[in-house]
């Protein structure tokens, strides 16, 4: 069996759920991250096996791949450098306990 | 191609398992990283080689280093979680959403007759092209870019500073 | 790969006239390398770089050990290894089985799989390194065309193995040299990475036989160096202090600064693992040569290298000189150099290197445009020097007392 | 043949006009503090080379004058390639913009001189001069640009900058909130007109005006009349209602006026400047410019909505500028009218009218801006005209020089004002005759306003001496040198020098009215006539709101600071009504605010009552069966009942309130089942 261009988008699916998971269910905020990354690494692999599969010739893909990897760096440093600064405060990175936004 | 995709995807997916299950923040990361490799071999398989330096430049030797920082920062050292609790509240409603988009995800995809097509192409693209277009088409998606990983930069600076600023 | 595998059925040839003059085997053996079939050329082909990558990188690791130990000898005023073998020749070896017959100790509250896995980690990208060095005229184990970038990509993973072990071991003083060589890396990776920029500028290509490709020609296949360039010598020095520092060899030895941390990240390491650190410093340290080697030093280029089997012999010779002179030059500096402070190593590295490194990337700028060849050298030196004293007149923040020796004379 | 070549060839130079103040603004941006001299020296160079440039161009369009046909210059050229799609930018050189361009420069020339003067004192003087090069700079750059997309960044920048100098004492809290509220209220406009560009750019694909090959939005005007758009316009129409919406908000117009006579809090030349010549004259500016737009379509209701916006501006900020004692206030509404008028002239169908209105009203305004100046730095920072008076005596040469802005802006022949409001009048008239009416009545009161000022102020004798200086007016202003409330004096040659050259300009520039027309390219409609009765009517009503001027403030001058004014004599509180500005802040206070109020009101009541008395039921209920079931005891029943009804309405308000958790988990949640959500939409789609 050939692989083909719905392996990739399985196989980015289930990553993508894999880190949603993650982001949603565990109580630690650098976790969360973690997932938020895993989740972001699933879209680009679409991105690139759209690419590989159906439109060769064009560098768009791989261009938008190369500024989402970008993006998702500054992101994480932002997110790590809050998470940083909420433990100063807080004492914990535990997700449940950040609530002072609490309606 | 088989069998290296059935051998990187099985990496990426006990990765990225392994990465939101373990106990300790670690051996998260390192599983994190796992995963990152995979997909890093993954971009390799699909001929998109600058995008396989790229993942192991940014997201192993700079994330994931950044992770390890952040856990060094805000827990003791040995990084376990101790006796607490790991799952959050209400942790059974996101890993149903998360089984829900998944089983959505799945039977739109199987849906999509688009999807079953078969690579094209073989020859990888040159990254003088790749550059060129940087410089060329592509120039202002750029520069924003620039200032906006200068901007994060500043501001997790700024952010992870706050405390001494406020000290002095 | 595919270069190897053009230089294959030379070196075949050559082997057969070698083989030619033994009795009795030498006939049938020239004959059947002469003529080769297709499965054995892609063998040899395969198997050249492998032995490559495992024989000889290794042993010239082996050797380095032991010149180093010599040198540095040499230069404190003592005598160093001699005792086994001739000039201690075999003292690698001795080494080798002392590592390897002494006990493994496993502190008791380590995290045992990640500080097994510590020093497996530090050797693997060590060695894949080597896969885009080119150690001859097309003699490439395998020829990326994002070779440097794929060197880079994989270098920052060898920060990895350090942080693991330093972790896994449970000690603080492993943790400290963790966290320091973890961020002594990524800190110096940045300046790096941009004064490689500079040489693919001016060579178009990541690919590092076309980097090499470029240095050739000129007197001799000698003044078109990149070193010999107002920014590429520039580059070079950047370069290399990078490497030093990315293979934390000293004086950017702080991660395992034996007199502050003990050994550092692996402090908790005996025997053969701690061997495995050793071979992947030190393999990662000689990769790291052979990249400035190729980038700036013209890579196997030399009088006489050249296309052919004769050309491929002189290149490889002139790239292993090259190679074994930069390892000597870092020894050297091992041997002079005080270690520097770890708020001194990151001032460096963000207000001294990442500039100049910058400002270098500039210059190969006004090189590529400046077409009167006089013009852009005046031009580009003045650039260069201009920068280089502003940026050390502004690192000097603290003016340096000159010491008193009260009690030495 | 050749002209038309050598326009073209100054197309591509047009640059140059907002490149010198740029420069200077950026050159200015690293000064220090000190370098006063060199500030003033680079803006005013700046400045006066981009006149220069200016007015050559001007002179370049002047000769196509004879010829019906615009003569038109544009030179497109592309600013950068996204990907496949690229953005255009362009140039544009034609009589409107010559015009305007040879307008601003020149005016901004002369207010920069007399800003040297004024802010002679103030310790920021280069950050002051640095921001005024920029706003000419963004203003020249509107001006020039032959594309939305770089008239809007210009337009943000002018905001940008008005924003910056209305606050330019922004250690003033009333400055602060100036400043603000200036940059809000634009901005509400600033949505307006950008959706008007997206909706020009769907529609036509374009965001050049005009094009060599014919391509460009407003050569397409005639085409997209055709197409549907909303509110019952077509296409064109509603691109232009959407602009307008910006040019209401730059240009003051009803109800987004309030910002500009606050905006006063700024120092004068920046009043001068942004709030009188300039910066509101962009949104006339613009409506000119895309003025195709406006007319693409013949009988929609954007016209009639653009003329009675005008018409009400007018007559009520000249109500309002009947009742101010601030000195620049009364200018300030005197400002929002007259741009009502403009506005007014450009409903009505006339671009000449309302363009040539804009350009003396420029010179006339300025000159009277300046000139409050002088008497604000004459009299020591003094702006309440109830503690002036008999300035006549000791500022001889701003006095006479204030006269003819005065009697410009009143209308009284020959000055300058005087023609273009005729125009305008007679524009009106030929349109509908109602809101010519509204109009002369708001002449009268512009007439009328400005002959108080003048009587307050220049007249009788000098009131400044009297009374507490501490408290009472605005003036906030940092210690100045002066040192001691004196005498006025007159001010120094920098100051008067550019009121003086300017009152030549109010006086003569009203003789080239009748040229104005032909110049921009557009036929007369003399064929409608009505000119002798509107001429003879303005007359009247100018020399009328004179008179009683004279008669209310002129035949028995103010005695004391604190004398209440003749006019709050006048029914009802009509006086205060007119001097709290119709009450339109605390109108939007009253009703936006408590809007918002009252549904936060609303929304906790409802939360509170409904939702848990709804839960408060339920569980009640449940529980009351399940306590049948139980015990059936009726002691149990009540008492237990009470308590745990009182129980379940508080876990009920938990349960809701746990939708605003503050985890960010549960937000995550939410989106992610809302994908969810999507994704099953997606697949039985």
């Amino acid at each position: 069996m050939t692989v083909s261009l719905a392996h990739y988008l399985m196989l980015s699916a289930f990553l993508f759920a894999i880190g949603l998971c993650g982001a949603l269910s565990r109580k630690n905020a650098i976790i969360v991250l973690m997932g938020i990354e895993i989740m972001f690494n699933a879209g680009i692999l679409n991105f690139v096996a759209f690419w590989h599969y159906k439109y060769f010739a064009s560098l768009t893909a791989q261009m938008f791949a190369i500024f989402a990897i970008s993006i998702a760096a500054a992101e994480s440093a932002i997110g790590l450098a809050l998470v940083i600064a909420v433990y100063r405060h807080y004492q914990s990175i535990d997700v449940d306990e950040m609530r002072s936004l609490k309606g | 191609m088989e069998i290296a995709f059935w051998i990187l995807s099985a990496i990426t997916v006990i990765g990225a398992i392994l990465a939101i299950t373990m106990r300790n923040l670690v051996h998260c990361v390192l599983s994190l990283i796992l995963f990152f490799l995979g997909i890093a071999g993954h971009y390799l398989l699909l001929r998109a080689d600058f995008l396989f330096a790229v993942q192991v430049l940014i997201y192993i030797g700079a994330v994931a280093v950044l992770i390890l920082f952040a856990i060094m920062l805000t827990r003791h050292v040995t990084g376990t979680e101790g006796p607490r609790e790991v799952l959050g509240g209400k942790w059974w409603a996101g890993m149903g959403t998360a089984v829900i988009i998944a089983g959505l995800l799945w039977a739109i995809i199987g849906k999509d007759p688009l999807t079953s097509i078969l690579p094209v192409g073989t020859a990888s693209t040159s990254i003088a092209e790749i550059g060129r277009a940087f410089v060329a088409d592509w120039l202002v998606p750029l520069e924003a870019m620039a200032v906006l990983l200068t901007a994060a930069l500043i501001g997790a600076v700024v952010i992870a500073l706050e405390e001494v600023i406020r000290k002095r | 790969m595919d270069q190897v595998y053009k230089v294959a059925p030379q070196l075949l040839k050559l082997l057969s006239y070698l083989l030619g003059w033994l009795p009795w085997i030498g006939k049938p053996i020239a004959g059947f390398l002469s003529n080769p079939p297709e499965w054995f050329i892609w063998a040899v082909a395969i198997a050249v770089p492998i032995l490559f990558v495992v024989a000889v990188f290794p042993g010239i690791f082996a050797y380095t050990t032991l010149v180093e130990r010599k040198a540095l000898g040499r230069i404190q005023n003592r005598i160093g290894p001699n005792r086994v073998g001739r000039w201690g020749i075999l003292q690698p070896i001795a080494d080798g089985v002392k590592l390897l017959t002494k006990e493994d100790i496993v502190p008791r509250s380590s995290d045992k799989f990640v500080h097994f896995l510590a020093p497996v980690i530090a050797v693997i990208p060590s060695v894949l390194l080597f896969a885009v060095v080119p150690v001859g005229a097309g003699l490439v184990p395998v020829d990326l065309n994002i070779g440097i970038l794929f060197a880079f990509a994989i270098s920052t993973a060898s920060v990895l193995a350090l942080f693991m072990g330093g972790w896994a071991s449970r000690n603080k003083f492993s943790l400290l040299g963790a966290m320091r060589a973890v961020a002594q890396v990524v800190s110096y990776e940045v300046p790096m990475v941009l004064a490689a920029v500079a040489v693919v500028m001016a060579a178009g290509s990541l690919s590092t036989l076309a980097i090499a490709k470029a240095q050739s020609g000129g007197i001799l296949n000698v003044s078109h160096w990149f070193v010999f360039r107002p920014w590429g010598f520039v580059g070079f020095a950047l370069f290399t202090i990078g490497a030093m520092a990315e293979s934390a060899r000293t004086p950017f030895d702080i991660p395992e600064a034996e007199s502050e941390i003990i050994a550092g990240y692996h402090t908790e390491y005996s025997g053969f693992k701690f061997a495995l650190f050793q071979l992947g410093e030190y393999l990662a340290s000689i990769a790291m040569a052979g990249i400035t080697v190729t980038m700036f030093l013209g890579g196997y280029n030399g009088p006489g290298s050249g296309p052919g089997v004769l050309g491929g012999l002189i290149s490889m010779f002139w790239f292993f000189t090259k190679l074994g002179g930069m390892i000597v030059l870092t020894i050297w500096i091992r041997g002079t150099w005080p270690r520097v402070r770890v708020d001194q190593l990151m001032s460096f590295a963000w207000k001294v290197l990442l500039p100049m490194s910058i400002v270098n990337i500039i210059a190969v700028a006004m090189w590529h445009y400046i077409t009167v060849r006089y013009i852009a050298w005046i031009v580009t030196t003045l650039w260069l020097v201009l920068w280089f004293v502003t940026l050390s007149k502004l690192a000097a923040s603290e003016t340096i007392e000159k010491r008193e020796y009260r009690y030495a004379s | 043949m050749n002209e038309a070549r050598y326009i073209d060839e100054l197309v591509r130079q047009q640059w140059l006009i907002p490149f010198f103040p740029l420069v200077a603004a950026a050159i200015q941006s690293l000064l220090k503090r000190p370098h006063r001299k060199l500030s003033a020296t680079l803006t005013i160079g700046a400045m006066g080379l981009s006149c220069v440039f200016a007015l050559r161009a001007f002179f370049a369009t002047l000769g196509s004058g004879e010829h019906t046909e615009v003569q038109r210059a544009i030179w497109n050229f592309t600013w950068f390639k996204f990907g496949n799609t690229s953005l255009d930018l362009g140039l544009i050189l034609d009589p409107l913009t010559a015009g305007m361009a040879a307008m601003v420069s020149f005016v901004g020339f002369w207010i920069f001189v007399n800003a040297t003067g004024y802010m002679h004192d103030d310790e920021n003087f280069t950050r002051f001069f640095c921001f005024l090069s920029l706003f000419a700079a963004s203003m020249l750059g509107l001006v020039i640009s032959n594309n939305l997309l770089l008239l809007f960044m210009c337009w943000e920048l002018v905001g940008l900058c008005s924003y910056l100098l209305i606050g330019f004492w922004y250690f003033k809290p009333s400055a602060a909130a100036a400043m603000k509220k200036a940059f809000i209220t634009t901005r509400i406009g600033d949505v307006g007109f950008f959706l008007g560009i997206l909706m020009l750019y769907w529609k036509t694909g374009t965001l050049n005006l005009y094009a060599a090959d014919g391509t460009g939005a407003l050569q397409q005007a005639g085409s997209l009349a055709h197409l549907a758009g909303w509110w019952g316009l077509s296409a064109a129409s509603t691109i232009a209602f959407l602009l307008f919406i910006g040019a209401m908000g730059k240009s003051a117009q009803f109800p987004l006026h309030v910002w500009l006579p606050d905006a006063m809090e700024g120092p004068t030349p920046v009043s001068a400047l942004i709030h009188a010549a300039t910066m509101v004259a962009a949104g006339v500016f613009m409506v000119g410019r895309m003025y195709p737009l406006f007319t693409a379509e013949p009988g929609a209701w954007v016209m009639d909505f653009v003329m009675w916006i005008g018409c009400f501006t007018a007559v009520f900020s000249a109500t309002i500028a009947v009742a101010q004692f601030d000195i620049k206030r009364v200018l300030a509404y005197s400002t929002c009218s007259q741009l009502g008028f403009m506005v007014m002239a450009l409903g009505a169908g006339s671009l000449p009218a309302g363009q040539f209105h804009l350009l003396t009203h420029a010179f006339f305004k300025a000159l009277l801006f300046l000139g409050s100046g002088c008497v604000i730095i004459g009299t020591h920072h003094e702006q309440d005209m109830r503690k002036m008076g008999g300035l006549k005596k000791y500022m001889p040469i701003t006095f006479w020089c204030y006269l003819v802005g005065m009697l410009a802006l009143a209308g009284v022949p020959p000055f300058a004002g005087f023609f273009s409001k005729d125009e305008v009048l007679l524009a009106t008239f030929q349109r509908n005759k109602y809101a010519w009416g509204l109009a002369t009545f708001a002449a009268f009161l512009t007439a009328f306003y400005m002959t108080r000022q003048m009587f307050m102020v220049f007249a009788g004798k000098w009131r400044g001496g009297e009374g507490d200086h501490g408290h009472g007016h605005h003036d906030a202003h940092e210690d100045h040198g002066h040192g001691h409330h004196g005498e006025p004096h007159e001010v120094p040659w920098n100051m008067w020098l550019p009121i003086a050259v300017l009152s030549v300009f109010a006086i003569g520039l009203g003789f080239f009215s009748h040229k104005f027309g032909s110049y921009l390219g557009v036929e007369e409609s003399e064929a409608l006539g009505g000119k002798p009765i509107v001429m003879g009517l303005s007359i009247a009503v100018g020399l009328l709101g004179i008179f009683f001027g004279w008669v209310v403030y002129g035949r028995k001058t103010m005695e004391h600071a604190s004398e209440p004014d003749p006019l709050a004599a006048m029914p009802a509180g009509l006086f205060t009504f007119l001097n709290r500005k119709w009450y339109i802040d605390e109108l939007y206070e009253a009703t936006i605010f408590r809007f918002t109020a009252a549904c936060a009101t609303f929304f906790r009541f409802f939360d509170k009552f409904v939702v848990d008395g709804t839960l408060h039921a339920i569980s009640w209920i449940a529980w009351g069966i399940s306590q049948v079931f139980l015990w059936g005891g009726d002691e149990l029943f009540i008492n237990n009942g009470f308590d745990s009804g009182c129980e379940s309405v508080r876990s009920g308000g938990k349960i809701l309130a746990k939708l605003q958790s503050g985890r960010v988990q549960n937000y995550f949640r939410v989106l992610s089942l809302g994908a969810a959500i999507l994704l099953l939409i997606y697949f039985y789609s």
